[in-house]
């Protein structure tokens, strides 16, 4: 006799209810993994409360906030090229070189002797061609990642040292300032009573926060953060997908260069040295895996404003500059310990 | 590197602490352009702030067979071996803006005194201060040499007046964006101060910049140190009080002739050669304006 | 002979006095063991273990023992609890409730090593490998052979190695990158691992899940053999006949809890599925379909290259066609090219291709993933952790994967339509599982799989390809699969289904399809076909 | 007859003939593999070589090999770090707070007013003191990581600025110089003419290709990057063996702090600034996954000379300092992808 034979059950199905209960549970512990920053920071900023009576005011929240606003920027982007597994090295010279383009361009516009041409460019457009520029540069990451296969690390960090080197060629070495008043407003100003870098920041969040929990181009960057070969039998173009995600992080950092350079008015060439650095600890405190597919933008925009007050807190201490970095590295890791006891089941 | 080739022109290397700041830009820019302008090839590079890789470039410059080098130094101790072993090389060194600690190593050293300099920024700060009043002061970076001599000399003479008081000394890297939000967070903690002293021009931009969005630029007096074109066209529309000019493309010039009678058989150089330090303020910074 | 040591430890085990003689079982075929009479006697208990997981009761006050010389087999559905007891027992899990007695004493492993150096091994249901080094040094990984030097042997490590592949007879070079076998030779390198040890207890947790008849054989006879040296060994496996031929004792669990244990003579087929499922069942045999044959899937003279060895080729040649509500069953021996010829129906091997083929008369590429999706093609791939599922998110997302085009609303994904979606595969397949908020990870591997497939049902394709569709799944689940196999056949759908089971092949196909060294070597009509004429075909010929 | 039977007899004849075949071709490729980047580095000398007549010069060759020794010191360390899936950015930080360190016992002696003591120091007291404290620090880092579970990456980026907030404490942000000629000589002497740091880091290189491929530590270096989990299944003790890895990765930092601050006759407080990056960068070229797993130390030695030869080149080719981190940037990239192309089967 084969045993393999069709059969057939004689009950019924048994219990639908079990399953309920448990969801619940799921559910909430998702929330608490979700947040799971905020008591590091809540901890944080009790603390400098009280050292500090200058910590807890509006004026000193807005200025927090307007200071973290291009690292939320650069963060963003760096989150979803984290959940793909990848990584961005190159957002703090891309930064530098769109705030150099975008000035130049708006300062001396462009003259293309060959052609016997000049072009001037209007706020505007000088603002388009910077963010073109950044998610062009983000696009041709994307490229060499998934064409050559090369790690996203070395692909990066190669275009580190390229845009850095544009930057420097574009700008002599000279920063390019006074840019006018319309071009200073976009870092400077303020609308409905918040100051005009955050409500940029904040719309990107909200972008991004709708995108990876709302649209399928987020639901494809977890998957292919979780599982690359799965994502790719699945039927997902993940070279497609990739050259998107680091597209738009170039974009995004592009943005953050503009912020820079409106609020100091004057691109420098040097501007965003090791910002790099900055967004992904953002990122990483904020819960996202560096090996891809687990993380929210909420958990980094926590991990970029814990940093943010890190920094602010500690001037306003006065703490010593020596002492200023040894606080901060242990309040890093700090902040990390208690995230980790925090969501211990995980 | 002891090969006289007549017909090939000589060689000259620059070779600058950072390009990261257009100050030492002009003062590498000027070298070669100086020492082009005399008939030799001129190749400018880039310390990056780290005296390793200035180990470095000396022995490719060395072993590239340059025949004069124009120098700027990461540090005054750190890159006496590097110039000694140029020395040992035949090879003169000419230093430009900071010193090494060594007499005999450099063939000649023309300086500009950072220390001096803030000493005179000093006494220029507490005679606009009255004698009193709230300060900050922006450090550059912890680590650089220039950041203290500079610091020192400041306070080598501020701090006689106890009545000016230093609200907060931070580091801000040299860095214009960094010393905005450095100030930024300061600000919150002590609105009521009165002037800001910055360790470099690029910073003084920054901390003008907090200060204007702050709304108190009326009465807070920035002052910068480096003499960039910036901040004399800021001195000269009254917005920030005083630099220390220092003479980049003067320096450059005279290494660049130096070396260049060297080629042609000088050899009796002064061991130092200082180029003053002038403060740039409001009543002098239409004779800085013309020069530019 | 093992008899010194076997009377030594019965005289310590009296000593602890937690023994218990019985009778020898008549299949011991060893004159010197029976005519000291050897008893056996318990080398483990178990008592009253239970096992939380946040949310979930995996184990609920669950016994069992285990006999020295004795195989004891663990049965029960997906997701019963069986691998959670295993690695309660190896030292996985280090907190349980309840206790364990080993050898006379209780002991509580905080970690495998602490149960590997007292005598138990495992061979875990997933695959515990590491890729990227070779057999040797996997195998030999946390118990290497060191030189008087300090430095390793690699020499004797290689050659004990050689001596137990040759004796588990895998054809392979010990110097082979892990990540290059397939994954039935990575599972005897496992089986390899846990003989390595001379350890008392040695557990297998699905051994066989991946590899062929001949495979088991090979282990059955590596199992008898331990048995005579008076191991104690668990066994689970989802194959019923494995189970009449090898187990001594049997233990069933259902829903963390234990049903029943005892001898296994004088159980049957049906008792047991009783006993796992909880209700009788009633065995049909499938009706043979008498259809119109209208082709949906044609492929011909399709070829592909070796990736490395550009003169060589995997698939040689293979056409055949496949009929709107057909089902045409695959089988091969370990690597002969069912899975390759799968991938490639479905675009995974991209431009070493040549051939044809058509979906409904018209013609298609080999091109991509998506493409194949596009063109009514849908893949369950053979390695579910590897190519299935993306095991960090949840249940809901993986089975929405493949279809979230349909998902959206203006742009935006819709969640509830993900959630009916996922709740009606959930609900269809009897997925365990606590929500469909639950991460794929935390579920048992049949439930695994039963994702996988959802997943895949949910693209409505024309053409579904089934590599080994229940390899580590339940009796009952199985049962489910191949009527909901059938019930996709009748609504329309051409099917291929890969398998290793001779049985599963013969009882779901209509038609058969036998594979060798890359090329078809019989095409057979399911009421033609017998076992030996199948196995005949699949074996190579070219040697 | 059965047919299992008859399987058998045909399977083992099969054995004999076809066993060999793909066991050499593995060998062969694993070959390749191993020295990917030869091809790379070959063509880059070339290229140079063409251009230069001063690059196959035989001091320029001690040139270079003396430059890059100290990347190479540290990114052994960091081969073996990243090996296990982790990352380690505060080399940089603890090269320069251990050459610090060395630098002003040597120099200072260790007062200890609240004993009234002094402890002066040999030339050999110094560096080991040195040496101990990185290794101390990466044991912290060690620590930190499989104690707490922090992510490598946020654990030695905290590290990376305690460091050196550390060491600025240490030099209150001054040079220590003027360390006498003993100490001086191990970065600027020859021994047998060949130069000490070059001897220096040739013995790390052998040890470190000794301990990876001949010792169990190596062993289950590899291990816990191709499979964490089941390496611990393996019984494998993961934290220990991470918390060593670290340790080594701090005290060759240590040692690469002693060769640059006797090389320099002091100890810069800015040294080290970014070598995490140029080590990286090197085990990366080198062939190594940044996932952990696969790679080898000759790989990283072939990818820290391909920097070096870079940078020399780049040097000697006269290309202006803004093109120069362009032309970088291409090659590193253009580097990695003939790697790759070379290694395509894999
Ligand atoms: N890490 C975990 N977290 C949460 N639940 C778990 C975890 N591991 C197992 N479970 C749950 O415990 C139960 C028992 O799982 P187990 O793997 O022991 O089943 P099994 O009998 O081995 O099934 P299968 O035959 O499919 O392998 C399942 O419901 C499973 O979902
Ligand atoms: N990436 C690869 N590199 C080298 N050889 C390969 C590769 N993939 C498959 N092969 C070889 O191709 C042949 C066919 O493998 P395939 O996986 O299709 O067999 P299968 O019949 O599906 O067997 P299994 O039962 O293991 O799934 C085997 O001889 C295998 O060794
Ligand atoms: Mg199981
Ligand atoms: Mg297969």
């Amino acid at each position: 006799m084969s045993p393999e034979v069709y059969m057939e059950e004689k009950k019924e199905k048994k219990g639908t209810s079990s399953t309920k209960a448990p969801a619940g549970a799921t559910q909430y512990k998702q929330h608490l993994v979700k947040f799971q920053s905020l008591i590091a920071l809540f901890m944080l900023c009790l603390v400098i409360g009280l050292l500090s009576d200058k910590f807890f005011t509006v004026a000193n929240g807005w200025n927090v906030m307007r200071q973290i606003s291009v690292n939320i920027c650069i963060s963003v982007g760096m989150t979803l090229v984290v959940l793909t597994a990848g990584i961005d090295l190159s957002v703090g010279s891309i930064l530098a070189l769109c705030g150099a383009i975008t000035a130049g361009l708006l300062k001396f516009g462009l003259e293309i002797p060959a052609l016997d041409m000049f072009i001037g460019f209007t706020v505007l457009g000088a603002i388009l061609a910077g963010m073109l520029t950044g998610t062009a540069l983000g696009a041709f990451n994307g490229w060499t990642i998934t064409k050559f296969k090369v790690p996203p690390f070395v692909a990066t960090l190669a275009m580190l040292t390229i845009a850095r080197g544009l930057t420097m060629l574009w700008t002599e070495g000279f920063p390019i300032s006074n840019l006018g008043e319309t071009f200073s407003y976009l870092g400077t100003g303020w609308f409905l009573g918040i100051p005009l870098p955050v409500w940029i920041s904040g719309i990107i969040v909200l972008a991004a926060v709708i995108v990876t929990k709302k649209t399928r181009l987020g639901r494809y960057i977890y998957a292919i953060g979780g599982n690359e070969s799965a994502a790719r039998l699945s039927g997902i173009n993940i070279n497609r997908i990739k050259i998107i995600v680091y597209s738009i992080a170039g974009g995004l950092a592009a943005i953050g260069g503009l912020i820079v350079t409106s609020r100091l008015d004057s691109a420098q060439p040097n501007a965003g040295m090791s910002y790099e650095l900055d967004a992904i600890a953002a990122v990483v405190i904020g819960g996202t895996s560096l090996s891809g597919g687990r993380g929210t933008i909420m958990g980094t925009v926590l991990g970029a404003i814990i940093i943010g007050v890190l920094n602010n807190g500690l001037v306003l201490l006065d703490v010593s500059p020596f002492w200023q970095q040894v606080v901060k590295g242990f309040v890093i890791l700090l902040a990390v310990i208690i995230d980790k006891a925090n969501s211990k089941g995980e | 590197s002891g090969k006289a080739d007549a017909d090939e022109p000589k060689k000259v290397a620059v070779i600058i602490s950072t390009l990261n700041n257009p100050w030492f830009v002009v003062l590498g820019e000027s070298a070669a352009a100086q020492a082009r302008e005399l008939g030799y090839e001129a190749k400018i590079f880039d310390s990056q702030n780290n005296t390793a890789l200035e180990a470095d470039h000396f022995e490719n410059a060395i072993a590239s067979g340059y025949d004069a080098i124009l120098f700027n130094p990461t540090d005054a101790d750190g890159s006496v071996s590097n110039v000694m072993k140029a020395k040992a090389a035949d090879v003169p060194v000419f230093c430009m803006d900071r010193e090494v600690n060594s007499t005999e190593a450099a063939t000649s050293q023309i300086l500009s005194d950072s220390y001096s300099g803030c000493v005179a920024m000093g006494k220029y700060f507490v005679q606009k201060m009255n004698k009193k009043g709230k300060y900050v002061e922006i450090l550059g970076l912890v680590g650089d040499n220039n950041t203290w001599s500079r610091s020192k000399g400041f306070h080598s003479v501020v701090d006689n007046y106890p009545d000016l008081k230093m609200v907060a000394q931070q580091s801000a890297d040299f860095d214009r964006n960094k010393a905005m939000e450095v100030l930024e967070s300061v600000l919150q903690a002590h609105p009521d101060i009165d002037a800001v002293f910055c360790g470099n021009d690029a910073m003084a931009m920054g901390a003008y910049q907090a200060v204007v969005a702050a709304g108190i630029a009326d009465r807070v007096q920035v002052f910068g140190f480096d003499g960039a074109d910036d901040v004399i066209k800021s001195i000269n529309d009254g917005k920030i009080a005083a630099t220390g000019m220092q003479y980049p493309v003067v320096m450059a010039q005279t290494a660049a002739t130096y070396a260049d009678e060297y080629f042609k058989g000088k050899r009796d150089f002064p061991q130092k050669m200082p180029v003053a330090v002038e403060l740039v303020k409001q009543d002098n910074v239409k004779d800085y304006l013309a020069t530019k | 002979m093992p008899i010194l040591p076997g009377f030594l430890k019965l005289l310590s085990e009296i000593e602890n006095r937690h023994f218990m003689l019985t009778e020898l079982p008549a299949s011991k075929k060893s004159c010197v063991l029976c005519l000291i009479k050897k008893p056996t006697y318990i080398v483990l208990v178990a008592e009253n273990i239970t096992k939380r997981f946040s949310g979930v009761v995996a184990l609920d006050q669950v016994n069992m023992e285990l006999h020295f010389g004795k195989v004891t087999a663990i049965i029960g559905e997906n997701g019963a609890g069986k691998s959670t007891l295993m690695k309660i027992l190896s030292g996985v899990y280090p907190d349980y409730e309840g206790r364990i007695v080993y050898k006379g004493n209780t002991v509580s492993f905080s970690n495998p090593r602490e149960a590997q150096e007292s005598g138990i091994a495992i061979i875990h249901q997933e695959l515990n490998l590491i890729p990227y080094l070779s057999i040797t040094e996997n195998i030999f990984l946390g118990r290497e052979l060191e030189t008087a030097w300090g430095t390793l042997d690699a020499k004797a490590m290689r050659h004990q190695t050689e001596k137990l592949l040759r004796k588990l007879k895998l054809d392979v070079a010990p110097d082979t990158l892990v990540h290059e076998l397939k994954v039935g030779q990575q599972q005897v390198v496992e089986i390899a691992k846990a003989l390595l040890l001379d350890s008392e207890v040695i557990i297998m947790d699905e051994p066989t899940s991946a590899i062929s008849e001949s495979e088991v054989e090979v282990l059955f006879e590596i199992i008898n053999d331990l048995r005579r040296e008076n191991k104690a060994i668990v066994y689970i496996s989802h194959k019923l006949d494995e189970l009449f031929k090898i187990a001594d004792r049997y233990i069933v669990l259902r829903d963390g809890k234990t049903i029943e244990s005892g001898d296994m003579a004088g159980m049957t087929h049906d008792r047991i599925i009783q006993k796992m499922v909880g209700r009788g069942i009633t065995l049909m045999r499938k009706t043979p379909c008498c259809k119109q044959k209208q082709e949906v899937l044609k492929v011909e003279d399709l070829c592909l290259k070796h990736p490395t060895r550009p003169q060589e080729n995997l698939l040689k040649n293979v056409s055949f066609s496949l009929g709107r509500g057909e089902i045409v069953g695959i089988f091969g021996l370990m690597g002969a090219g069912r899975t390759e010829l799968l991938e490639t129906i479905f675009g995974l091997h991209g431009k070493q291709i040549s051939g044809r083929m058509c979906v409904e008369q018209q013609e298609v590429h080999f091109k991509s993933p998506a493409y194949a999706i596009k063109s009514g093609i849908a893949l369950v791939p053979e390695d579910r952790k590897k190519d299935g599922l993306v095991l960090g998110l949840d249940v809901k997302t993986n089975i929405c994967l493949t279809t979230l085009e349909s998902m959206e609303d203006m742009g935006m994904l819709n969640d509830s339509k993900e959630c009916n979606l996922a709740d009606k595969y959930i609900e269809e397949l009897r997925i365990k599982t606590s929500s469909s908020a639950q991460a794929a990870k935390n579920l048992s591997g049949g439930n695994q799989q039963k994702i996988v497939i959802a997943k895949w049902l949910a693209t409505k394709p024309k053409v579904l390809l089934l590599d080994e569709p229940t390899r580590g799944i339940d009796i009952n689940a199985k049962n489910e699969i191949y009527k909901l196999i059938q019930a996709l056949a009748d609504a329309g759908l051409g099917i291929i289904v890969v398998s290793s089971e001779l049985p599963e092949i013969l009882a779901l196909s209509d038609r058969i399809l036998v594979m060798a060294e890359g090329c078809l070597t019989a095409e057979l009509p399911v009421d033609e076909a017998t076992e030996d004429s199948i196995l005949k075909a699949a074996i190579p010929k070219t040697i």
